[in-house]
């Protein structure tokens, strides 16, 4: 059997979803053996949250109307801080070389590494998030569309995130020059985010912002794992 | 080029089934270079890659199905055991089977069985070098691109290097390998490049 | 700004070089006398304006530079998208000129924008629509040059901001129209700086030679810029002494 | 329209100098910048006959 016969599979785009699929288990694996990592993201979150009431007092009226822009502003600095364990660690061992080269597209395989990333950082702040709304004195109404802003809102942030951490792969300019690249890609979701709860407030339905929120995330599960593969690419020319 | 740097020029070489091209120059003359644009993860600022006779861009879709590139890094996870990093590697790449009986095995052939349970953060640079060369007998490719592969690891272990790539030379494949050992392969089409 | 030369047979830096060097003085005289003119007519002969009286001279300043800074960021996102496709460095270099005036435009209509507000609306930032996705389009810029400048491999410098700036540009229609739905929420339809007053032919006239004085300005900068760009680059290669040749023989 | 007056511009003198001070000083700077950029680059090794 010479090694010409036994290429991988003939048709690699065929493997895409095995390709999600190896990337997913992979990371999510990588990640539950660094347990402590996730729970420092998660405290993060809860102090930056817990900090404002300290900054700009007590007074219930007054953290009430911050409370949906603050936890919301808290979830993407918690995104954009975790941001660089997506290619760093794997650029620095040599395996993300291996899985540029492997058979499997690497926009499918960076897709079960962002959707690893999204389940280890993004999920949990949603969780999280109606019990810290409480101390904003959000009402029952606005912490179900707080989260369910925030299901829809993180996977974008981790999706946009992942092409900023792509591009500053193994520079040494560090979280600043992420923030900087992505943060301003940010916006429209922390717009229609925090608006999706004033909107509650205000007694509208919220379903406008939330279906932006779902076609931002369509067209981000679309596209930035494309962008994400040409900036590694990039990286490791 | 590297940094606007040209490191080497009109290099131009071609290898038919069962040749290998031996690549030796001091440290800094472009060989790690040379063997990335031949695996197709570097561009060339001139010239072209061409696989099977057809010119390639870097990450051809057809290359990356062909070609295994083992270079400095050991692409092992220090969180993960011999066996797991192994397995991984070997199921990314899609090799038929992939499944634990042919990983403990190539383990085996290069005495790791004792440490396939470790996490790889433990082992010494010897033995991780072994557990990134394990996979020349779990993935099959035509192409193989190595740099420096005998390096950190004993004369036993050089020998079955030697011995895995005739094999793989015997029966048609192709080696680019960039190394300071004069690897005694056998009955092999050697040709050597020497980047000044 | 791609004028009518085949711009193919200048794709390399080299033969694109020479031609910078003869254009750049054509386009800084054609914008400064374009400028001249502009200020003659917005200062001058534009009549006062009912409700605004002088103030809204600014946006003889103001709104061109407004337009700029959107307009040179597509451009640089074409030039990325070309340096991306065809590979070639020179429109990478394109883009790179291209930067900073952009960032600069951006800044002038921020200020400029805010010295507007405070007379109208009495506020330096009032927070409008098309002001705050100015501010963002001045992150964008300032992500792209700083994402250039950490990397040092001039070749990964290209590719990568390239992809950036790609990026950004399919999220400028979003960013200004996410900005414009939450201040329209939050705000009402509050006077915006679209509610210009009713434009005379003579202020729109002003307006329209002040933008071409600037879009002229612009290309004359980005063509002495990416002669400097070019000169950095491809100092190592031999082409420099050549070009060096010719220009002593020509002297 | 007397110097006065045109200085005073209706009373907004401050706004609209202030702007088109700031943007004939931003473009200032800017050419001066870019010209030491050419200037600096036509001395690096290699263009020294450009100079």
């Amino acid at each position: 059997m010479t090694p010409f016969d036994a290429v991988a599979p003939s048709a690699p785009s065929a493997g895409a979803w095995e390709g999600v699929a190896w990337a997913l288990a992979r990371d999510l694996r990588l990640a539950l053996r660094s347990k402590a990592e996730i729970g420092v993201q998660l405290l993060f979150y809860v102090i930056v949250v817990s900090l404002f009431p300290l900054g700009v007092g007590p007074e219930p009226a007054l953290l009430r109307a911050l409370g949906p822009g603050v936890l919301w502003v808290a979830a993407l600095l918690a995104s954009l801080l975790s941001l660089p364990r997506i290619f760093t660690a794997d650029f620095s061992d040599g395996t993300l070389e291996q899985i540029a080269l492997s058979p499997y597209p690497l926009p499918a395989l960076i897709s079960g590494k962002i959707a690893a990333h999204w389940l280890t950082t993004g999920l949990p702040l949603v969780v999280m998030s109606p019990l810290l709304g409480i101390q904003f004195g959000l009402s029952g109404n606005e912490l179900s569309i707080l989260a369910v802003g925030l299901l829809v809102g993180t996977p974008t942030l981790s999706l946009l995130g992942a092409i900023g951490a792509a591009l500053t792969i193994g520079l040494r300019a560090g979280g600043g020059l992420l923030a900087l690249l992505i943060l301003p890609l940010y916006a429209p979701v922390l717009i229609f985010g925090a608006g999706a709860v004033d909107a509650v407030r205000a007694g509208f339905s919220a379903s406008a912002q939330l279906s932006l929120l779902g076609a931002g995330l369509l067209v981000a599960i679309v596209g930035a794992p494309i962008a994400c593969a040409a900036a590694v690419r990039i990286a490791l020319d | 080029m590297r940094f606007a740097a040209t490191l080497f020029a009109n290099v131009d070489f071609s290898l038919g089934n069962g040749e290998m091209l031996v690549v030796t120059g001091a440290n800094g003359s472009g060989k790690t270079t040379l063997l990335r644009i031949a695996s197709g993860l570097s561009h060339a600022a001139h010239g072209a890659l061409k696989w099977r006779g057809i010119a390639v861009a870097p990450f051809d879709a057809e290359l990356r199905a062909s070609v295994l590139y083992i270079g400095h890094a050991t692409a092992l996870k220090d969180e993960f055991t011999a066996e797991e990093n192994l397995l991984a590697l070997s199921s990314l790449h899609g090799a038929p089977g992939g499944e634990r009986a042919a990983v403990r095995e190539a383990l085996g052939a290069w005495s790791l069985d004792r440490q396939s349970r470790l996490p790889a953060r433990v082992l010494s640079q010897g033995q991780r070098r072994r557990i990134a060369l394990a996979r020349l007998n779990l993935i099959r490719r035509p192409l193989w691109v190595l740099d420096e592969p005998a390096s950190a690891i004993d004369a036993a272990d050089v020998a079955q290097l030697e011995r895995l790539i005739a094999s793989h030379l015997s029966t048609g494949g192709i080696a680019v390998i960039a190394t300071h050992h004069d690897l005694a392969i056998h009955g092999a089409r050697k040709r050597m490049l020497r980047l000044s | 700004m791609t004028t009518s030369i085949n711009w193919f047979r200048f794709a390399s830096p080299a033969s694109f070089f020479p031609l910078a060097r003869r254009l750049a003085p054509w386009f800084a005289s054609a914008a400064a006398l374009l400028a001249l003119l502009g200020c003659y007519l917005g200062l001058f002969v534009a009549p006062t304006d009912a409700q605004q009286g002088e103030a809204y001279r600014i946006i003889f300043i103001h709104v061109p530079a407004a337009w700029m800074s959107m307009f040179i960021y597509l451009v640089m996102a074409f030039w990325c998208a070309i340096s991306l496709t065809f590979n070639t460095r020179l429109a990478a270099m394109m883009a790179q000129s291209l930067a900073p005036t952009g960032a600069m435009f951006t800044f002038v209509a921020l200020w400029t924008g805010a010295l507007w507000g405070k007379p109208t609306w009495g506020t330096y930032w009032a927070w409008d629509a098309r002001m705050t996705s100015e501010l963002i389009l001045l992150f964008l810029y300032f992500g792209y040059m700083a994402l250039r400048n950490a990397i040092d491999d001039p070749r990964r410098a290209d590719r990568a901001s390239a992809v950036l700036a790609l990026v950004g540009a399919i999220n400028i229609p979003i960013i200004y129209f996410s900005v414009k739905w939450w201040n329209t929420l939050h705000q009402g339809a509050s006077v915006s700086l679209t509610a210009a007053p009713t434009m005379a032919k003579l202020m729109l006239a002003g307006m329209l030679v002040m933008a071409f004085a600037a879009w002229f300005y612009a290309i004359a900068i980005a063509l002495l810029r990416v002669q400097a760009i070019i000169l950095e680059r491809e100092c190592a290669t031999a082409w420099v002494g050549e070009l060096a040749a010719s220009v002593r023989g020509a002297k | 329209m007397s110097a006065g007056d045109f200085l005073a511009m209706g009373g907004y003198g401050f706004y609209v100098w202030g702007s088109y001070i700031v943007a004939v000083v931003a473009i200032a700077i800017e050419v001066v910048a870019v010209r030491a950029h050419l200037n600096a680059a036509r001395r690096m090794p290699g263009n020294e006959e450009l100079r």
